[in-house]
């Protein structure tokens, strides 16, 4: 339900919350307005920028720059501003403001992250200083959540450039010291709305790019909180008492296929391919036991618009496999089988997805390049299969539109596949307001992804903060806000 | 000359040196014995290996931890042995100082040569650093090394041979040594910087009343510095004696040999038929040569050279390190190009102007000075026979490459045919310049160029090399570039003499004129500079001014 | 005199030389696959072609590719880098700091490296000990891939003996647990070239030591030590020197695998990442670093051969 | 005896890489997931299974081969178009003398990991690959050793002697000279073959190896290293075959220096 927004919480009493030490997992450059680059980035971004709405701990859209927010229809979206909102640097924000960030964010040269969102804006009328109306040319269910993408701060003219640094926001914290390729400082904006429900002082962001250095960062009490814990480093990280793993399930991983030749332009080959791999094995294998497999497509917890039964669409039977196989009339099958060297988990992943496929006769050849090569490949249809990884940045079902769309259209779907018969029911169920109603509508959706397997879905990934115990008040949100939703959760931690 | 009453300085009884080879011990020098006078000077001759140079590095006990030492060496009444290397430390270059064969090598190639004499100063005086550099100068001035300001601060790799063998003596009489050993000191050195080096020796043991042990092979110098004579063969005294005693009768078969092996120079030549025939093999018309220089200036080594070889004829060309000698040779091999004139070989142009033919002729061959740095290691010495001719073949189809052919030309210059599969590395120094000669032969040369064939090797193997290279001249009748610095050995097989001088000719003629009536004063000093085997005459020459 | 010369043409050489290497670079890194815009934009976000071609043209690379090269050289006359596509900032910044760490490790690795070679290659020729572990000890060294040494270090001193940090840097504000992170890489990098210099300096004081100056040392009463030092050590030391060159030029490339066993944000795992997602002007400014630290290492020993040996300054 | 305790050494290690693979009764590349993390001296695995239970020995094994053969391959390459270059640039001189080494020159100052880097990129990894980035790293050692040495040989007398007797050019370069730089040039070999390993190696590390899932030594380091304070030895045992395999090639390069002296060999 796109429901009205109430004030949050009650506030936390004003108080000495310390500063807050947090390993990050990626080095960030300065920051630029519009264009993503990566999950390290979104943390930073969601401390010192802040949107018309955002996620709370359960990964609903509650109102940030917006004192509320109405979906008139989900092709028309209307804002009311809080009173008195202003960036860092003491420049009020207005509806013109936000306007002109929207535009920007709508510009597709600016390479906005969320301009996929924007593409179909109409207008954008501010019939006051405090009132916005977006409305769009196509109806989008999901378009909230787009505003509330770490992305879609409300950012100052200064920034609206392309590569113009971008770190005057009207988010808690502003920045302080930037120590370039070292770490950031950042100190309690008294800007901010929402001030007095931030009990930290500050948050200083140290860079460590390597995953088993952060943990060891972490277990020697350099920092406070690491993103990103390696999944190797769960056990040791839950051998410390003093230390909180905050592990949820998140992004997920998936198989792609080249649907423009033989044999994967064949839905009953697919459909053998999602019966023969062993997802057990592959959350073993790639993960280190800590994800979950999936048999169908993923969900995000805590959003109406799932059924169940999405979750079940293919079991693991290697019978099953080769009996389909069989049945397509394929036999001593060679296809190649593209990872990258970058990322272990990748080749773990395909190396696993090798002995399955081999056990139904299917000879798979590695291709295993390095990340660049590996996109330039998938993206350019170079492959058989591949080994993919996806973390939506929306909640809803909308975003299986994006996996199910072939390349070269997106880069998330399998080569050559013609979606427009998923994007219908989608399409139609983000115009129903009611989620059941919604629910019938993407099942149907679904319900293709089962018979032609436009992508498969392989294993869900576990998503891992870890903290000291003295760290109070925060929460990894579930699911695939994991990535998007919790960097909103440290303004509301507090160090004891 | 020798007073009785002469205090002995060094006296050594039944020395015996053992060398440990692997784990066998090798015999180097046997019961030796000699004593040395005050003010006397005792030369050690014999060939290598005889233990002359070893005899005289175990005086001051530098032959390292494989020799064993036996015996009684005693020094002004101290007895060395069992060296004491504490005791010995004071003593070398203080009261016994040697100088070496090659000054280059002898001198630390990092230091400045002054710095090198200051050290030796203050490592046996108390002197402070500035009165030793003062005394080092002293010193350079002492053995007449030119400029010695400038050379005081120069690297030895900056000087000459002979300047630095003045700043070797130098540092050997700088604490004024009771025993000068000197081993070989001038037998890297060219004839005239030798009798330079020889006089001033002999001038400094004047004035400073020391003992010189002179070892040498070169009956020459012996005849022109000993008072006494000790002849060494295999590590034992073959007889020792006066000087004058030993030249004139010596008693020992090896020593007659010895002495009859030496080429003395032999004003008498006219013997050998000049059997020069009309047509010309070899013509040089103002050949010039210039080697390019490390800073791209250019270093003139020939210049304006004219000479012409006729056939059946042996020219020798005589001249110093540096004279070019050997790039005249290298010319007429074609291994080195011409800037300037004409080289004409057999009627061909081969080099300068007019000049279409490969540089090389097919028939000019060759005998080099290192007879093994001319042999390829790797092949045994059949193969490298066989692919001379193969290689000369190309131009003269008539060559025979059989192995038969080959064993004939081995036997032609005394090599059994059990060498025929050896490696190089496997024969002896005599051995492998007989294969040099064997290769130059076998392509029926019309010219041979022979650079300095036997100046690698003894005296007696040097003669029977040269008797046999002028036998087989004579009977296979091949022209002959003979380049020596050796006068003595020019005058024993050459026709006609070419004698060189800085890149030019200075004088060329019949062997028995050039000899007995040089023309050019350089030829003339070359000639005065040569000691002879004689120590009779050497003693008369050096009591008349040249 | 001559020595500015030879240096200035030396210079000039090496300039060119890098030249040379930033164009093989840069048509190298072109002509492998891979988009920087791609690269770095599918890990996360859902990005359509057009987004994906704004940003090639705001990276200015939809222009053709000899225009960007002469742009690329251009800039880097004027010592530019560029702006790193990955980070947004100056790749001359990023690079810099990076640098520090890798000089740091190059530094004091080759320092004790060629001083514990020095050390332990004198000591060989004169005592047994030495001996034994030079010829035992150094061909074992050797043979250790700094991988494995860094990787059985961190295991054995750092997770089973607890005695020093596993990895990561700390920042040199804090100067004690700045060293005590360096110990271990520094530690990897330098035992090889300990043990190749101690073989050098072995086998070159073995060879001077047969020379003739010696035994005039000797002969004219100089001590074992006086000659040693003056006579033998001196003289050794000259292709230790282009030895060391070698090893030191070497050493910056070699940190890649010791960044990565010990996590240090040095300039080598710059590279590996940039080249990951082919952030050009990070890789080129890298390059440019790393064989103009090379070229200066090589230009240096040539200048400090000509101090250690006369002969070799006057030609 | 001694001389050829490292040949034979050698040797042993050759028929390891080739025999090996056949005698360990396991496949180095079936994974099974519930027997994963076997320690070392199980029964059934004598040196434990990795984190896809694949049998370590039997991947050592089969990651023999692989490295003997890239190591050999890369440097048989590196060594023919080294010494070509070498010599072609030592007995031409002249400006054919100045690109060829100013263009080792700058081999050299290209940093190897990023020659690595991007031809791995390119190409992929490979085996193919692998050898070819290796040779290209090592071209430039054998053609400094070939030219340094072509410069000393050309100059020595034999060689004189050899044009003087009109020795055509080919025999010269082939007969005269080559065999007398090739000491130099095979030790350098055997010394490449070690490096090769550590280096190769070392790619594999850095993921820049061979195609996976096939083994190869410095991979399993670096898988290895991953599960370092639970499983050590994963990372151990490939550790110490990497050391002593180059130990024993590293050596070899006396003795063969050794053997190809014409002093050291018995006159028939």
């Amino acid at each position: 339900m796109l429901s009205l927004g109430a004030r949050v919480g009650p506030a936390i009493a004003q108080g000495a919350g310390g500063t807050l030490v947090f390993g990050l997992s990626a080095n960030v450059g300065n920051l630029v307005y519009g264009p993503s680059r990566g999950a390290a980035q979104f943390i930073v971004n969601q401390q010192i920028h802040r949107g018309l709405v955002k996620f709370d701990e359960n990964g609903t859209i509650v109102p940030a720059l917006a004192e509320s927010f109405e979906a008139v229809d989900p092709s028309n979206y209307r804002f009311t501003l809080r009173d008195g909102l202003s960036f860092h640097d003491g420049s009020p924000i207005d509806s013109a403001t936000v306007k002109a960030s929207l535009e920007y964010l709508a510009d597709k040269s600016t390479g906005a992250a969320i301009y996929s969102a924007l593409s179909t804006l109409a207008s954008i009328e501010t019939p006051d200083a405090k009132t916005v109306v977006v409305k769009l040319s196509k109806p989008n269910a999901s378009f909230l959540d787009y505003m509330a993408d770490p992305n879609a701060g409300i950012a100052p003219a200064a920034a609206l450039a392309p590569g113009a640094a971008n770190w005057i926001g009207a988010g808690p914290f502003k920045l302080q010291a930037n120590d370039s390729g070292v770490g950031l400082t950042l100190v309690k904006a008294d800007t901010y709305y929402d001030k007095d429900s931030v009990a930290l002082e500050g948050v200083r962001f140290i860079f460590y790019p390597d995953s088993s250095a952060r943990t060891n960062a972490l277990l020697a009490g350099d920092v406070d909180m690491i993103d990103f814990v390696g999944w190797e480093d769960f056990e040791r990280v839950e051998a410390d008492s003093n230390l909180v793993l905050d592990a949820v399930p998140g992004p997920f991983v998936y198989t792609m296929f080249n649907v423009e030749k033989a044999p994967f332009d064949n839905p009953k080959v697919r459909q053998a391919i999602a019966h023969a791999i062993n997802r057990d094995n592959v959350v073993a294998a790639a993960f280190y036991g800590h994800g979950e497999p999936l048999y169908g497509v993923p969900m995000s917890p805590g959003n109406g618009r799932f059924d169940p039964k999405m979750g079940d669409l293919w079991e693991y039977s290697p019978e099953k496999a080769r009996a389909l196989l069989k049945e397509a009339g394929v036999d001593g099958l060679k296809v190649s089988l593209l990872t990258s060297s970058t990322y272990s988990f990748f080749r773990d992943m395909a190396l696993s997805m090798q002995a399955d496929l081999k056990e139904v006769g299917i000879e798979a050849e590695l291709d295993a390049p390095d990340w660049a090569t590996y996109t330039a490949s998938k993206n350019g249809g170079k492959y058989d299969l591949a080994v993919a990884g996806g973390a939506p940045s929306v909640t809803g079902p909308v975003y299986l539109q994006a996996y199910s769309i072939g390349g070269p259209a997106s880069s998330f779907g399998s080569y050559g596949y013609d979606a427009s018969e998923i994007v219908a029911h989608i399409q139609a169920g983000e115009a129903i307001t009611d989620d059941a109603a919604a629910r019938t509508e993407y099942m149907k959706a679904v319900e293709v992804i089962r018979d032609e397997v436009p992508f498969l879905p392989v294993a869900q990934r576990s998503q891992a903060f870890a903290y000291k115990n003295t760290v109070k008040g925060f929460k990894n949100v579930s699911g695939f806000l994991s990535i998007t939703g919790t960097g909103y959760m440290i303004e509301k931690a507090k160090v004891e | 000359m020798s007073d009785a009453a002469r205090e002995t300085v060094l006296s050594v009884r039944d020395l015996s040196i053992d060398f440990l080879a692997g784990r066998t011990r090798k015999s180097i020098v046997r019961t030796l014995s000699f004593d040395i006078a005050q003010r006397e000077t005792l030369a050690i001759v014999g060939e290598s290996g005889s233990g002359k140079s070893v005899t005289a590095l175990s005086l001051l006990g530098l032959l390292g931890p494989r020799a064993t030492v036996s015996g009684e060496i005693d020094f002004l009444g101290r007895n060395l042995l069992p060296y004491d290397f504490h005791h010995l430390t004071k003593l070398r270059g203080n009261e016994v100082s040697i100088i070496f064969q090659e000054p280059m090598s002898a001198l630390n190639p990092v230091y400045k040569v002054g710095q090198q004499l200051t050290d030796v100063i203050r490592n046996h005086t108390q002197l402070s650093v500035d009165q030793a550099r003062e005394h080092a100068m002293e010193l350079l001035r002492k053995v007449r090394l030119p400029t010695p300001k400038t050379k005081f601060a120069q690297y030895p790799f900056e000087l000459s041979g002979g300047q630095l063998q003045r700043v070797m003596i130098a540092m050997a009489i700088a604490c004024r040594p009771r025993l000068l050993i000197a081993d070989e000191p001038t037998t890297a050195l060219d004839v005239t910087v030798q009798a330079q080096i020889l006089d001033l020796l002999r001038e400094l043991q004047s004035e400073m009343g020391m003992s010189i042990l002179f070892i040498t092979h070169d009956f020459g110098v012996v005849a022109d510095i000993a008072d006494r004579v000790l002849v060494m063969r295999n590590g034992e005294k073959v007889e020792s004696g006066t000087a004058v005693d030993l030249f004139t009768d010596p008693k020992e078969d090896y020593t007659r040999e010895l002495l009859s092996a030496v080429p003395s120079l032999d004003r008498r030549v006219g013997n050998r038929a000049v059997q020069t025939g009309t047509d010309t093999v070899l013509q040089f018309r103002s050949v010039g040569v210039t080697f390019a220089g490390r800073r791209g200036d250019g270093i003139r080594a020939l210049d304006g050279i004219d000479l012409s070889i006729h056939r059946g004829e042996v020219v020798a060309l005589v001249g110093e390190s540096g004279s070019g000698k050997s790039t005249v040779g290298n010319v007429a091999a074609g291994l080195v190009r011409i800037d300037g004139g004409q080289v004409v070989l057999d009627g061909t142009v081969r080099q300068g102007n007019g000049a279409d033919a490969s540089r090389h002729s097919p028939g000019v061959s060759m005998v080099f000075q290192d007879a093994n740095a001319s042999l390829n290691p790797r092949m045994r010495i059949g193969a490298t026979l066989r692919a001379a001719l193969k290689w000369a073949r190309r131009s003269k189809p008539e060559l025979e490459t059989s192995d038969e052919y080959i064993k004939r030309i081995m036997a032609e210059v005394g090599l059994g045919a059990d060498l025929f599969n050896r490696f190089p590395h496997e024969l002896s120094g005599g051995q492998k310049q007989r294969v040099g000669i064997a290769r130059a032969l076998s392509v029926k040369p019309s010219l041979v160029v022979a650079d300095e064939p036997t100046s690698a090797l003894d005296v007696s193997v040097q003669k029977t090399v040269l008797d046999l290279f002028g036998k087989l001249q004579r009977e296979h009748g091949f022209a002959c570039i003979f380049i020596t610095h050796d006068l003595s050995l020019a005058s024993n097989i050459s026709s006609r003499v070419v004698v060189m001088y800085r890149g030019r000719i200075v004088e060329q003629g019949p062997t028995r004129r050039i000899l007995t009536a040089p023309s050019d004063p350089y030829t003339r000093a070359l000639l005065d500079s040569i000691p002879q085997p004689d120590p009779v005459l050497q003693r008369a020459r050096r009591t008349q001014p040249a | 005199m001559e020595l500015t010369t030879y240096s200035a043409k030396r210079l000039a050489i090496g300039l060119v030389m890098v030249v040379c290497v930033q164009v093989i670079i840069f048509l190298a890194v072109q002509v492998v696959p891979g988009d920087p815009v791609e690269a770095m934009m599918s890990e996360t976000g859902n990005i359509s072609p057009e987004i994906v071609a704004a940003l090639r043209e705001q990276f200015g690379l939809d222009q053709p590719l000899p225009v960007r090269l002469l742009e690329h050289m251009r800039e880097l006359f004027m010592l530019d880098f560029g702006t790193s596509f990955q980070y947004s900032q100056p790749a001359a910044a990023i690079i810099g700091s990076r640098l520090l760490v890798s000089l740091e490790l190059v530094v004091l690795s080759a320092f004790f490296g060629i001083a514990a070679g020095i050390f332990f290659g004198s000591w060989s020729v004169q005592t047994r000990i030495g001996n034994w572990l030079v010829s035992a000890l150094g061909p074992i060294i050797l043979s250790v891939p700094g991988y494995v040494a860094g990787s059985f270090f961190v295991l054995a001193l750092s997770l089973w003996l607890g005695w020093l940090p596993a990895g990561g840097m700390a920042p040199i504000s804090d100067p004690v647990e700045h060293l005590r992170r360096l110990v271990l890489p520094v530690l990897t990098l330098s035992l090889p070239i300990a043990a190749t210099i101690a073989k050098v300096t072995r086998y070159s004081i073995l060879e001077v030591r047969n020379q003739d100056w010696v035994r005039t040392s000797r002969a004219y009463g100089f001590s074992a030590r006086r000659t040693f030092r003056r006579d033998i050590l001196r003289n050794a030391l000259t292709p230790v020197l282009t030895v060391s060159a070698l090893e030191l030029g070497g050493l910056i490339g070699a940190t890649v695998l010791v960044e990565r066993v010990f996590n240090l944000p040095g300039l080598g795992s710059l590279l590996v990442s940039a080249v990951s997602v082919r952030d050009y002007p990070l890789i080129q400014g890298a390059v440019f670093v790393i064989s103009a630290f090379y070229i200066a290492i090589n230009i240096a020993a040539d200048i400090g051969y000509g101090f250690l040996d006369p002969r070799a300054a006057r030609r | 005896m001694r001389r050829y305790l490292l040949p034979v050494l050698a040797s042993a290690f050759v028929l390891f890489a080739i025999v090996g693979p056949l005698l360990v009764p396991h496949d180095p590349l079936a994974q099974n997931i519930v027997k994963r993390f076997a320690p070392l001296g199980s029964p059934e695995h004598l040196l434990g299974t990795d984190n896809f239970g694949r049998d370590v020995l039997a991947r050592i094994a089969a990651g023999a081969q692989v490295e003997l053969f890239t190591a050999v391959s890369a440097t048989l390459l590196a060594m023919t178009f080294g010494v070509l270059i070498g010599m072609t640039a030592a007995y031409s001189r002249g400006p054919t003398e100045g690109v060829l080494m100013r263009g080792v020159d700058v081999m050299l100052s290209i940093p190897p990991l990023i020659l690595a880097l991007l031809v791995v990129a390119a190409l992929g990894p490979s085996v193919p690959t692998l050898i070819g980035v290796l040779a290209l790293l090592f071209i430039p050692g054998f053609a400094r050793v070939a030219y340094g040495q072509t410069l000393e040989v050309r100059n020595r007398q034999f060689v004189e002697a050899a044009i003087i007797f009109g020795a055509p050019r080919r025999s010269i370069i082939l007969g005269q000279i080559l065999p007398n730089i090739m000491a130099p040039v095979l030790a350098q070999a055997s010394l490449t073959i070690a490096s090769a390993i550590l280096v190769g190696s070392g790619l594999g590390y850095l993921g820049l190896g061979i195609r996976p899932p096939a083994p190869s030594w410095g991979g399993m380091v670096a898988d290895g290293q991953r599960y370092m304070s639970s499983h050590p030895m994963l990372m151990i045992v490939p550790g110490i075959f990497v050391v002593s395999t180059i130990l024993i090639f590293s050596a070899l390069g006396d003795t063969l220096r050794a053997l190809w002296d014409p002093r050291e060999q018995r006159s028939r």
